[in-house]
């Protein structure tokens, strides 16, 4: 079974570039932080990204594998299984991944001092929770996309621990306690989906799920039982309810810069494993779609009506980012070339506009629990600039056209309803009313004029967090008016078919 | 003029006021009314030069193409009215807000801005398109009303909001299912109407999803109840209340998109939603009569016109459409200019409540433009809204008299709220003790007399607007297969 | 194996359980031994805290004690997969020194 | 009576046997260990039971099994009787993995009692598990001194089990094997392991003292800071089980080295020409082997001074973990790029960095040997003359 | 041979006592015990399906999912630390700072 890797094997290692880049980055703060100020080290990691993404570009369409393998399979036929596969998809999502982890830089950059957070460990570990994130996007089998989703979980919990107050650790340690009992039940359902296939690999496994004759009978069972596992476990990590309760306390009690980046690159990743997963590998296995539906169904409700009881500002974008897991899943129920490319625009746009929002929650706070809806009253007033950066972002989060919000919303909507999910986009439309509802208040609460004196931390603005709100508004904006700037990337339905690269 | 130039036209139209509206950004205080009202009269401008070349062709080029979406635009016939209706109104609405708020920038800058919604709704042949600016529109208009409202106006905004985006959410689903069940390859007019979702149940659900978001927009009984929240906490001046008055296009979508994308669903549905229609009429004129606050009175007015507007438009016959989009197009003019009329009074009076008395005495031309302007808008022969009202009850009479008659009974109801209302205010004995009240001064004469004198030109003379309407009516009703 | 020696020893137990003496002994006789003083809060798991430096060594334990177990696999097979494996390995090691060099420089290591 | 039932009642039988064997060799051990020890310090040791002390261990059983078993009125009891049972079951399993001799040699039968394909790591596996013994039983005692030792025990025995683990792992690389008898089967071809592995060795030879609590790393129940650590509210029987456990794991280490590094149950070749087939005679030349290393854990026993604790720690993962993971690395390099070259230059290489190592010992001594105190005052890096006795 | 339905019958016994232990148990080391022991019934289940298709991968799987498990329980016990050490208790029901 064991085979020497060859030299093209070495080679293709040029795939894996992207994924190295964020590593050393990840290495290098690791110990230069004992010579070097956290802003150096920011700056190089910023680089590093940087450098990460270009080579994503480079990579396009080239669909480079690493660590292939050779099968064959039981009619003769031989297949080529990777365990990394830097193909369209996985450099789309990948690139969504960078841009998040820039904005978090971005904004940690002004308010990690603030927020008690500015060790060059949490530089360290947002690097290795993004290298984890890289390699689910890119993962080739389950257990790549578990090592990813380790190392990046793994480092979620030490940065939603590490400022040191009880906030953070009581939100750290409902995070990890709940993460570790997602991570079990996933790699639970993995082991059944490799018992009933035989195979970690997502391209043998598609194709034994695929084929008739590659399953046994009463492997469906098992396959049945595995990928619900799996989605149980996903569906902790992306907080669908009912498995979503940690996400609000962690979100708001961590400090602002680290929720933006658990809500929104932590989030994508998994998102990106989960498209492979079940667009991918499981795409033909009979019974996760209609759990996922039920899922999806009860997030967008208890995610949106939750969403409007909250007083905190911070604490209800928490729960809108449950709303739009919603909205996420839906993508997912699509059929792999419509739901694949709807999720990853969606995923852009969420990132962008979460990000930007929290960003500057991050900036104006005064403190880390974020800032009550009522105090930004009359912020156009004292901030116009971030008044109406927020406010795009609202907008956008709400689904409201001419921000690609609407976009998103519209493919997700779409995806699911061309594959017969019709009730659960109708329920999808009226739920977001209730979205717009809570988005809407504190929208337009910034524009009431305002007498008292301001509630929010005064000397909030600052270049980085601006460029990283300008980052956000510009690209949902640009991108609302022409979303073929992204959409035409992603929007051949050929890359969404190999999924699971066979 | 080359084709292919008046082709482009419309998108100048549309995007002007938006560009204008970024410019006010970045002009100096002072200049801005000045820059604001010179955009919107080269809007209006560009309109007449479109009217002049006999609307615009079909300009379509791809938006988003591996969605099919297109970006559509085309100016002609009903679309060209409203649109030459909606610069005209927004002019006035400019020329106000310059005279009557402090440091108006940002109210301009809004108006712009939702200008180019409105314009875009009708300039829109792809369904797409026209879901992005029916949505378009609605932002500046929550700020208006969250900027300039009055103490209430959270509940009222999240009415609004919530209501409108209820029904545009559901249109959104409807959207997706036009193109996906028909099989259309794009979301372009054309391409829909070739590719019609087969009679059915099907279709009927999906025109009942896409009705909704019309239906909040028309507005249509049960879906209403945003409107006089809306009007009542926006600011007094009315001039949000022009932009909102011109934001009633659900009747416009029903009649583009709704009735030649869903045939039969539409005739299926006609008794309901004329039924419908001709309770909202009279239902809205009714709870007219008790108002006792002008702008929530002036909403229910309004509401009552497009409960007209909607019988027309349902009946699916030619003389009722005309009639629905030749009321629905002029019906702006003068309750827009109530409104701002209402605004004028309450700058006077302090208070927009109706029982203010006496004002007649005081200010002559005020009364009596406001009085011209509610003749006007209780459809009184040789003002635009008779024309409206009557074809519509003639034409609704041929397709169900009873209901007709129904909504004939509003026309008396409104001339009974519109002057009793009139009465407590211009000529009821003044209070003792009540604020002295100035006349019209500079702009103001502009403000009123300029809605109304278009107002009369077109009852008096409809020739103009009939004839562009006219063929656009027919070619929509004919895709229907006769009556 | 494991059955016997375990038998074995809790045969021995027994017998001396049986064979020794059986005197209830006083009090301070059965007090913890606490060099003479009387012991304070003792007992079993009464919220004693021992120096976090254990802990440190007990998780160092578990990293280090993990990448042996991985590399006992790569040294098996190794002579079949060289010269791969040794860059491999060389990675390992290196991304291993890294979390060393950390933990040295944060000072884990030192005693005082 | 069918096969499987007569191999299982052979295995017990072996197992029976080996059991004895080793708790014998223990008893005598202690007596050895003594009389060695007084030796070395001119004095006479035990000498009054039976002739030389022979009886000596005899003796000291019977007190243990009649001695009064005290129960400490805080200690958890279940865990505190489970504890020695743990230590001793350990300690004594992990040596039955060990072979003594080749196949069907020991009167037709194997001489093991079982035989794992994966022995190395089955061996450490069980010999790790004797850490629990001791934690627990520190634990359970409910006293402070007991808790203290137990901590100090699994804090030093994890620091020293990495050592351990890695240490071997060069010589895993170059015999392609885990199997005791594939390994000694390969020195019997190659030569003794020690020679290509000296540094290997070395370092496991260290961490084999410090895994069985030998002197120089006895601080888990050095006396003179912790009263007896972990045992002592341990009396009687129990306290003999630990007593056994240790020594019982000192043999195991002593034949472990010996099978590792030192050829096994195979005798040195050239002694065939005496007498044919000497080399291959089961037991003997292991237990002779075994001898041999129990003496030398005796004899450092009686010479070196025990480390403290910081020292003993800091030796662990500063110097003998990256050694170790430095020999391992060197080692593969040599076997990834040794091209056609012979084993010889391997041994060279090993050797040399043992040198290295002694020669530099000087240089290297202050990774361990110096602490740096950190206090409260900013005065980190002053360095501290303790007192030599310890803290 | 004890045939493969034992042993995932017996992980499936283990993965059930972890969730309920998951579900029941209130201190944070509890949970946590009993999430590690729903990873060694995915480990058992993992090799057990291994040995029935005779390949190889599920254990390697097994050796991937023993150091997860390591490293989770490195950060785990790290964080329970800090909390015990500030709060003196390590109930997750007094963990409830933050609540709606």
């Amino acid at each position: 079974m064991l085979q020497t890797p060859t030299g093209t094997d070495l080679y293709s290692l040029g795939a894996l570039f992207p994924i190295l880049a964020v590593l050393l980055g990840a290495l290098t703060s690791t110990l230069l932080g004992f010579w070097v100020s956290r802003r150096v080290l920011t700056y190089l990691n910023i680089g590093w990204l940087l450098i990460s993404g270009v080579w994503m570009m480079t990579l396009w369409d080239q669909g480079r594998q690493a660590f292939t393998r050779a099968v064959t399979l039981p009619d003769g036929q031989p297949l080529l299984t990777a365990s990394l596969q830097a193909d369209n998809p996985a450099l789309l999502l990948g690139l969504v991944i960078i841009v998040g982890s820039l904005m978090t830089m971005l904004v940690s950059l002004d308010t990690a001092w603030r927020a008690r957070i500015s060790f060059p460990e949490f530089d360290a570990m947002l690097m290795y929770a993004i290298t984890g994130g890289l390699l689910m996007a890119f993962s080739g089998d389950l257990i790549v996309m578990l090592i990813g989703l380790e190392i990046m979980s793994l480092s979620g919990y030490v940065l939603a621990t590490l400022q040191d107050s009880r906030r953070a650790e009581e939100s750290g340690l409902k995070y990890f306690l709940l993460g570790a009992v997602g991570s079990a039940i996933l790699i639970y359902g993995i082991a059944f989906v490799y018992g009933a296939t035989g195979s970690l690999n997502y391209a043998e496994i598609s194709l034994r799920v695929g084929s008739v004759s590659g399953l046994l009978p009463q492997n469906t069972g098992i396959l049945v039982g595995g990928a619900l596992l799996v989605l149980a476990g996903f569906a902790f990590k992306i907080a669908l309810v009912p498995f979503h309760q940690w996400t609000p306390d962690v979100y708001s009690g961590a400090p602002t810069s680290i929720s933006l980046f658990l809500s929104t690159v932590v989030k994508v990743a998994v998102f990106a494993g989960m498209l492979r997963v079940f667009s991918g590998a499981l795409a033909d296995a009979p019974g996760w779609a209609s759990v996922l539906q039920v899922l999806t169904a009860a997030t967008l409700i208890i995610g949106n009506t939750a969403a409007l009881l909250q007083a905190n500002f911070k604490r209800m974008l928490a729960y809108s980012a449950v709303a739009h897991t919603g909205f996420l899943a839906m993508a997912l129920l699509g059929t792999p070339a419509t739901g694949g490319a709807a999720l990853t625009y969606y995923l852009l746009i969420y990132t962008l506009m979460t990000a930007a929002a929290l960003a500057i929650v991050a900036a104006l706070q005064r403190s880390e629990e974020g800032m009550s809806i009522s105090d930004l009253r009359g912020l156009y007033y004292r901030h116009p600039g971030y008044a109406v950066a927020l406010a795009i972002c609202l907008a956008s989060l709400a689904g409201l056209p001419p921000f690609a919000g609407f976009f998103g919303k519209y493919l997700a909507f779409q995806a699911a309803f061309q594959n017969g999910y019709v009730w659960l986009s109708v329920l999808a439309a009226i739920t977001s009313v209730a979205a717009l509802v809570y988005y809407l208040r504190p929208g337009m609460l910034m524009f009431m004029p305002d007498r008292t004196p301001a509630r929010e931390y005064a000397h909030g603005q600052r270049p980085p967090t601006t460029i990283a709100v300008a980052l956000g508004v510009a690209g949902v904006t640009i991108l609302g008016l022409l979303p073929n700037l992204w959409y035409g990337w992603l929007g051949n339905p050929d890359i969404w078919r190999l999924l699971a690269g066979r | 003029m080359s084709r292919d130039f008046i082709r482009l036209l419309p998108t100048f139209m549309v995007f002007l006021p938006m560009l204008g509206s970024l410019l006010l950004l970045v002009t100096p205080k002072r200049w801005r009314d000045e820059v604001a009202g010179l955009l919107c009269a080269l809007t209006l401008g560009i309109g007449f030069m479109i009217w002049r070349a006999g609307g615009s062709d079909l300009l379509s080029v791809p938006w988003v193409p591996a969605l099919g979406i297109t970006y559509s635009t085309e100016l002609s016939g009903v679309s060209l009215a409203l649109a030459m209706v909606t610069a005209f109104m927004s002019f006035i609405a400019v020329l106000y807000a310059a005279r009557r708020i402090p440091n108006p920038g940002t109210m301009l800058a809004l108006i712009l801005a939702m200008e180019t919604g409105l314009l875009g709704i009708f300039a829109a042949r792809d369904l797409v398109l026209f879901y992005v600016f029916f949505e378009d529109a609605l932002l500046p208009a929550l700020l208006m009303l969250a900027i300039y409202g009055k103490a209430g106006r959270m509940r009222a905004l999240v009415k609004f909001a919530a209501y409108t985006l209820f029904g545009s959410l559901l249109m959104l689903v409807s959207i997706i299912g036009i193109k996906y069940l028909g099989g259309s390859p794009t979301f372009a007019l054309a391409d829909l109407r070739a590719n019609v979702v087969p009679a059915g149940p099907t279709q009927t659900w999906l025109y009942v999803a896409f009705l909704t978001a019309m239906a909040v927009k028309l507005p249509l009984w049960p879906l209403h109840a945003w409107l006089p929240d809306f009007h009542e906490q926006n600011h007094d001046s009315g001039i949000p209340d022009v932009m909102g008055t011109l934001y009633k296009v659900g009747g416009y979508g029903v009649f583009i998109f709704g009735i030649t994308l869903f045939p039969d669903a539409s005739l299926e549905l006609r008794p309901v939603l004329m039924g419908l229609a001709a309770f909202t009429a009279l239902y809205a004129a009714w709870i007219a009569f008790h108002q006792t606050d002008w702008k929530r009175l002036l909403a229910y007015a309004g509401l009552s016109h497009m409960g007209f507007v909607a019988l027309g438009v349902f009946s699916l016959n030619e003389t009722a459409v005309i009639g629905a989009m030749y009321l629905l197009a002029f019906q702006n003019l003068y309750t827009g200019a109530l409104f701002l009329a209402v605004g004028m009074l309450q700058e006077r009076t302090g208070s927009i409540e109706v029982r203010v008395g006496g004002v007649m005495t005081q200010a002559g031309a005020l009364g009596g433009l406001t009085l011209a302007l509610w003749l006007a808008s209780i459809a009184v022969p040789g003002m635009a809204g008779f024309i409206g009202e009557f074809s519509i009850l003639l034409g609704a009479y041929q397709v169900y008299p009873w209901l007709a008659f129904v909504a004939g009974i509003t026309t008396i109801a409104a001339a009974a709220y519109a002057l009793t209302a009139f009465q407590h205010t211009f000529w009821q004995a003044r209070p003792t003790g009540g604020i002295p009240v100035g006349d019209l001064v500079h702009t103001e004469w502009l403000i009123l007399i300029l809605p109304l004198a278009v107002a009369i030109f077109f009852g008096v003379y409809s020739a103009p607007a009939l004839n562009l309407m006219q063929p656009a009516v027919k070619a929509v009703l004919a895709a229907l297969g006769g009556n | 194996m494991l059955l016997v020696a375990l038998g074995i020893a809790v045969l021995a137990v027994i017998v001396s359980a049986i064979l020794g003496p059986k005197k209830r002994g006083s009090r301070t006789k059965l007090m913890a031994y606490e060099s003479g003083n009387d012991p304070e809060h003792g007992g079993v798991g009464t919220g004693q805290r021992f120096p976090v430096h254990f802990y440190l060594v007990a998780m160092l334990f578990i990293v280090f004690d993990i990448e042996t177990a991985f590399f006992y696999p790569l040294a098996v097979a190794y002579q079949k997969l060289v010269p791969f494996a040794f860059f491999e390995a060389l990675t390992f090691v290196l991304l291993l020194l890294v979390g060393y060099v950390y933990v040295l420089k944060k000072k884990v290591l030192e005693w005082a | 009576m069918p096969d499987w039932l007569a191999a299982l009642l052979i295995t017990l039988l072996k197992a029976v046997l080996l059991t004895l064997a080793l708790l014998t060799t223990f008893a005598y051990m202690t007596l050895v260990e003594r009389r060695l020890l007084a030796r070395m310090q001119l004095r006479p040791g035990p000498n009054r039971v039976g002739p030389m002390g022979l009886l000596q261990p005899a003796a000291d059983a019977i007190k243990s099994i009649f001695k009064e078993d005290v129960n400490v009125t805080l200690a958890d009891k279940l865990v505190y009787t489970l504890a020695p049972i743990i230590a001793i079951g350990m300690a004594l399993s992990a040596f039955g993995g060990l072979p003594g001799g080749p196949a069907d040699s020991l009167f037709g039968e194997d001489p093991w009692v079982y035989n794992l394909n994966t022995g190395v790591l089955a061996l450490l596996a069980l010999t790790s598990m004797g850490v629990y013994g001791i934690f627990l039983g520190g634990w359970a005692s409910g006293s402070k001194y007991p808790i203290l030792g137990g901590l100090r025990s699994s804090a030093q025995m994890i620091s020293y089990e990495l050592g351990m683990g890695l240490s071997i792992l060069g010589l895993l690389m170059l015999v392609g094997s885990t199997s005791f008898q594939a390994i000694v089967g390969w020195q019997a071809q190659n030569g003794w392991l020690i020679v290509f592995q000296s540094l290997g060795f070395a370092l496991f030879l260290i961490s084999s003292f410090a895994e069985t609590n030998r002197t120089p790393f006895d601080l888990p129940e050095a006396e003179q800071e912790i009263v007896a650590g972990y045992l002592t509210e341990y009396s009687a029987i129990k306290w003999a089980l630990f007593q056994m456990a240790e020594y019982v794991n000192m043999i195991t280490a002593s034949a472990v080295m010996a099978t590792l590094f030192f050829g096994g149950w195979k005798g040195p070749q050239f002694l065939n020409g005496l007498i044919p087939g000497i080399s291959d005679w089961p037991i003997i030349w292991l237990v002779v082997k075994i001898a041999g290393f129990l003496f030398l854990f005796i004899w450092v026993r009686a010479t070196l001074p025990r480390l403290r604790y910081d020292q003993l720690m800091r030796f662990g993962w500063k110097l003998l973990l990256p050694l170790a993971l430095a020999n391992t690395m060197v080692t593969a390099a040599f076997l990834a790029f040794r091209g056609q070259g012979g084993l010889w230059f391997l041994a060279v290489l090993s050797l040399a960095g043992l040198v290295a190592l002694l020669i530099m010992s000087d240089r290297v001594r202050p990774l361990w040997n110096t602490p740096t105190i950190r206090r409260e005052d900013d005065t980190a890096t002053a360095l501290v003359r303790r007192p030599a006795g310890g803290d | 041979m004890v045939p493969t339905t034992s042993y995932v019958a017996l992980s499936g016994v283990l993965f059930a006592l972890g969730m309920i232990g998951v579900l029941t148990r209130r201190t944070a080391i509890m949970v946590f015990l009993s999430v590690e022991l729903m990873l060694n019934a995915a480990n058992l289940a993992l090799v057990a399906f291994a040995r029935a298709w005779n390949d190889p991968t599920g254990q390697t799987a097994v050796f991937i999912v023993m150091t997860l498990a390591a490293a989770e329980v490195a950060i785990g016990l790290a964080i329970i630390v800090a909390i015990f050490r500030k709060r003196e208790t390590t109930n997750v029901d007094d963990l409830a700072g933050m609540k709606g």
